[in-house]
């Protein structure tokens, strides 16, 4: 597991650039994170199977029409923390219902398994849309659009300058990690590699500081008072109205759902 | 840690939700403009840090080294651990949109707690007390942090209780790894810019 | 300071547009880096540095726009002796300085944000801020770029809209701290000839002999805390 | 792949210690940056690698340690075909990689842990480890640096300090990165001195002509992604 994360490190930057232009793009940025947010709402609250698997089939609808690359996408699902992935094995032998099967004295569920497999086409269906709406655009837009969203000035400035220099930092432990390797280091379990990773963690701070010393400096060079500026224009447009709306009234339909099977 | 969309019932959403924007709240109140620069910067590192895996027996586990965050930021932590948990999930798709509170507020508050807790050790004189501080808050950190997570789950229905009681122990090796790292880390920042941890973060 | 230099008459009328006088400066925990440094910029000069690793060239400019404070010595910028931060403030707008690594100059998401960086806090509007900086880039032949983002560029791009972000601010003398550092040749000879046809004052600091011939109205050589005038071509010193 | 190289007797019986055979390499996003390269380094040679900013001299080195792994091509080792880590790691141990900037390679608080880290890695005893280091500064001429912290050292200092923990592991080959970049005259000359008087043979980067003639055996210019023997001095290239 460890090589395939490494590998979406690399691919951090690469990302935008592997893009490929879709009809998504020309949404307005601020409609996409909103309608991702509701729908992450409305899905994680929906109670039963149906609304959450047609969350699920239009997440994949939108993953189809954003071009997103399915192997890639999909390995980025399957990352999920191997303690979530546990818990979902176990909730079937600790939920009480009707039995299935019983091994060695436990008895998995029916209500069990429904409700494992409900918070994994629950959380899948949230990602899948957040790769399709949000994760297509660079992470500066993203940043102007939260500013447009009334997100706090300072929040938004300091995940900018977060993506900024994250590359930069990430090139500077890739190369101190090389040397580290040029020199017969071999990750083991063993006190000599945390001893030298947390060596190699500490220097990063010490460098990424003095870097941030002379970002500041720059800035001051700059004529810096205090105060930071985004430029952008952000317009709604027809495309972004016919997008809305209809994705407003699928969410709706999904609500609809949720309350008619209440009634049954 | 990260805790995927759709696990936890709506109390405990709603209620990481709202500490962790009093968390984030106070945090911006301390932080200055002038610091942007230096806790974007320290925010991407632990970022990084979340990609150092280190082998485990047969499997592999990552650093998370919020205690060390907390000790260089303080309440700082909790916007520049927001940040940097709202990234992965959108672009790596780690945890999920709507737990974000919670996940934030069960990394974050053990950072907070940690730096109360070691503020003074760690401004100790001697590197060598100083990093055994530095590895305590590392490995507090974890385990709050596990604590935090099993009752977030423990909370959140019958079923999950049996779950929760199997975080604390799995995140026994993960607690002792990120002990050593924290004092190597620590040891040397102390022996080289002590200036770093010694002068005040706000 | 009096000064021979070939080429140029002797007469000099206009006051220095940066001088300094007398400035020393340490590190804490080391010996000083600059002792006792004169120095005096004309109009339309071009004054390369030189000088080892660690001889502290960076650290000179750093003083020159007051990033670090002197100990001891005096910075008189376009006239003024500068002591405060807000002196030292006005005179950084109209010095600019060039960063050694670009990457810490370009903190801006995008490459309009970053040139219109200067402009805003200079106190013009978005719209001027705006007109200012596309007219910069145009300048440097970097149309097209206003809207890429700034880590995804590469070095020699990178440098050349640091230049642009600097060059928006119409600063009156250019600080330019190892400009061609991490370029490749091509990237070199577009700079040399961009530099050679803007009207400021320069002082360079370059470890690339060929660049700074090129650009040079007069070398200065920076060793052991001294800076003194360079000796005529590469004669050899004991 | 045939040589006549001047200075030296064509009768080669030893097997090379490395050898390339068909090597290619290619950015993704960019075009190739090595093209079927070719190359044999045997016992006590010391051959240096021309070649303009960019051109893939780095990425070459890296490649022959498999810092990065080739899509096409052999890399063998002291008569072994290197493919996985493992091997790699073989390799490595014998094969002493120094970066081309030494900040990159020196990530421990003091002189001592990093000269260290090499030997602990191999599987010596701390005490043996401490005993090779102190030795091989020693050896160095920088006795004494030992408690020093690496962070503050000059560039020279730090250069030695980054070969020191790369000879301390006695590899069989050195492979130098621009190990002259941003050092002085004197530390240069001193380097100079240095490696001359090492008996391994040496595959060196570098751009700096005096230092290369000095310490060359054999020349070779890398461009466009090839590999070919320099001619004799400097012969322009049209
Ligand atoms: N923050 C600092 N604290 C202590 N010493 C410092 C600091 N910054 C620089 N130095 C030391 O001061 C000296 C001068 O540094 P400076 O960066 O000015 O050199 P430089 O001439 O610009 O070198 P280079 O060519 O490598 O850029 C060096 O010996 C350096 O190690
Ligand atoms: N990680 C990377 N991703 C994409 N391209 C890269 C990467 N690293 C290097 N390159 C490109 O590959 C080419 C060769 O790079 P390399 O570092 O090997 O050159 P070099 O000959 O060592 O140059 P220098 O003299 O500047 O050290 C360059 O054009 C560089 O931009
Ligand atoms: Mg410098
Ligand atoms: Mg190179």
């Amino acid at each position: 597991m460890s090589q395939g994360l490494e590998h979406s490190l690399t691919s951090w930057s690469g990302q935008a650039l592997k893009h490929q232009a879709s009809w998504i793009d020309d949404i307005d940025a601020r409609v996409r994170v909103v309608c991702s947010g509701l729908f992450a709402l409305v899905v994680v609250s929906s109670q039963y199977f149906v609304p959450a698997l047609l969350g699920l089939l239009c997440a994949f609808l939108l993953v189809k029409s954003s071009k997103l690359n399915i192997k890639r996408t999909l390995r980025r699902v399957v990352a999920m923390d191997l303690f979530m992935l546990m818990l979902i094995c176990v909730l079937p032998f600790t939920t009480p219902g009707d039995a299935i099967f019983t091994v060695f004295g436990l008895t998995a569920s029916w209500q069990g398994l429904f409700h494992a497999l409900l918070i994994t086409v629950k959380a899948n269906a949230v990602l899948l849309v957040l790769f399709s709406l949000v994760a297509t655009m660079s992470a500066s837009t993203l940043g102007h659009a939260l500013a447009h969203l009334k997100v706090p000035d300072k929040l938004v400035h300091l995940m900018l300058f977060m993506v900024r220099y994250l590359d930069v930092i990430s090139q500077e432990y890739k190369k101190m990690r090389r040397a580290m390797q040029a020199r017969a280091f071999v990750l083991r379990t063993n006190r000599h590699t945390w001893k030298s990773i947390g060596y190699l963690f500490g220097m990063l701070l010490i460098r990424s500081v003095e870097r941030a010393e002379r970002i500041s400096d720059a800035m001051k060079c700059r004529g810096f008072c205090g105060r930071y500026y985004l430029n952008d224009e952000m317009k709604i447009g027809r495309v972004d109205v016919v997008f809305s709306v209809t994705f407003l009234c699928f969410l709706g339909l999904l609500i609809g759902l949720n309350v008619n099977d209440l009634f049954r | 840690m990260h805790i995927v969309d759709g696990a936890l019932s709506s109390p405990v959403l709603i209620t990481g939700a709202v500490l962790t924007v009093i968390g984030v709240f106070i945090g911006l109140k301390k932080m200055d403009y002038d610091h942007l620069p230096l806790v974007g910067v320290l925010a991407s590192v632990f970022f990084i840090a979340s990609y150092i895996h280190l082998p485990l027996g047969f499997s592999s586990v990552h650093l998370i080294m919020n205690g060390l965050l907390g000790i260089l930021l303080g309440w700082v932590a909790f916007p520049a651990l927001l940040v940097a948990l709202l990234l992965q999930v959108i672009f790596f798709g780690f945890g999920g949109l709507l737990v974000l509170g919670v996940n934030t507020l069960n990394i974050a508050l053990p950072a907070v707690i940690i730096y109360y807790l070691c503020y003074r050790g760690i401004r100790h004189e001697s590197a060598k007390v100083a990093a055994i501080w530095g590895a305590m808050g590392g490995a507090g950190a974890i385990i709050i942090t596990s604590l935090m997570v099993a009752f977030s789950l423990a909370l959140s229905g019958e079923s999950f209780v049996l779950a929760a009681k199997a975080v604390l122990p799995a995140h026994i090796p993960i607690m002792i790894i990120e002990g050593f790292v924290s004092y190597a880390a620590v040891y040397l920042i102390h022996t080289v810019k002590p200036e770093f941890i010694t002068k005040d973060a706000h | 300071m009096l000064m021979t230099y070939s080429g140029k008459p002797m007469i000099k009328i206009a006051p220095p547009l940066i001088e300094i006088n007398n400035l020393s400066y340490a590190y804490p925990r080391r010996g000083s880096v600059l002792k006792d440094v004169n120095f005096a910029l004309f109009e339309s000069e071009r004054v390369v540095i030189n000088g080892d690793n660690g001889a502290g060239k960076t650290t000179l400019l750093h003083l020159i726009v007051g990033l670090k404070k002197a100990k001891q010595g005096d910075i008189v910028g376009f006239g003024e002796i500068c002591k405060t931060e807000k002196q030292f403030n006005q005179l950084r707008a109209k010095a600019g300085l060039l960063f050694q690594d670009p990457d810490d100059q370009l903190f801006c998401p995008t490459v309009l944000e970053d040139v219109m960086f200067g402009p805003l806090n200079l106190g013009f509007t978005k719209q001027q801020a705006i007109e200012k900086s596309l007219q910069t880039l145009n300048d440097l032949g970097m149309q097209g770029f206003e809207s890429r983002i700034t880590h995804q560029l590469s070095g020699g791009e990178k440098r050349m809209i640091t230049l642009a972000s600097v060059l928006v601010m119409e600063p009156k003398v250019l600080i330019l701290d190892e400009p061609t550092n991490a370029l490749d040749e091509k990237a070199k000879t577009r700079l040399v000839n961009v530099l050679q046809a803007l009207p400021q004052a320069m002082i360079i600091i370059s470890h690339d002999k060929l660049f700074s011939d090129k650009l040079a109205t007069r070398q200065l050589n920076l060793k052991d805390g001294l800076l003194t005038e360079q000796l005529a071509a590469t004669v050899a010193v004991a």
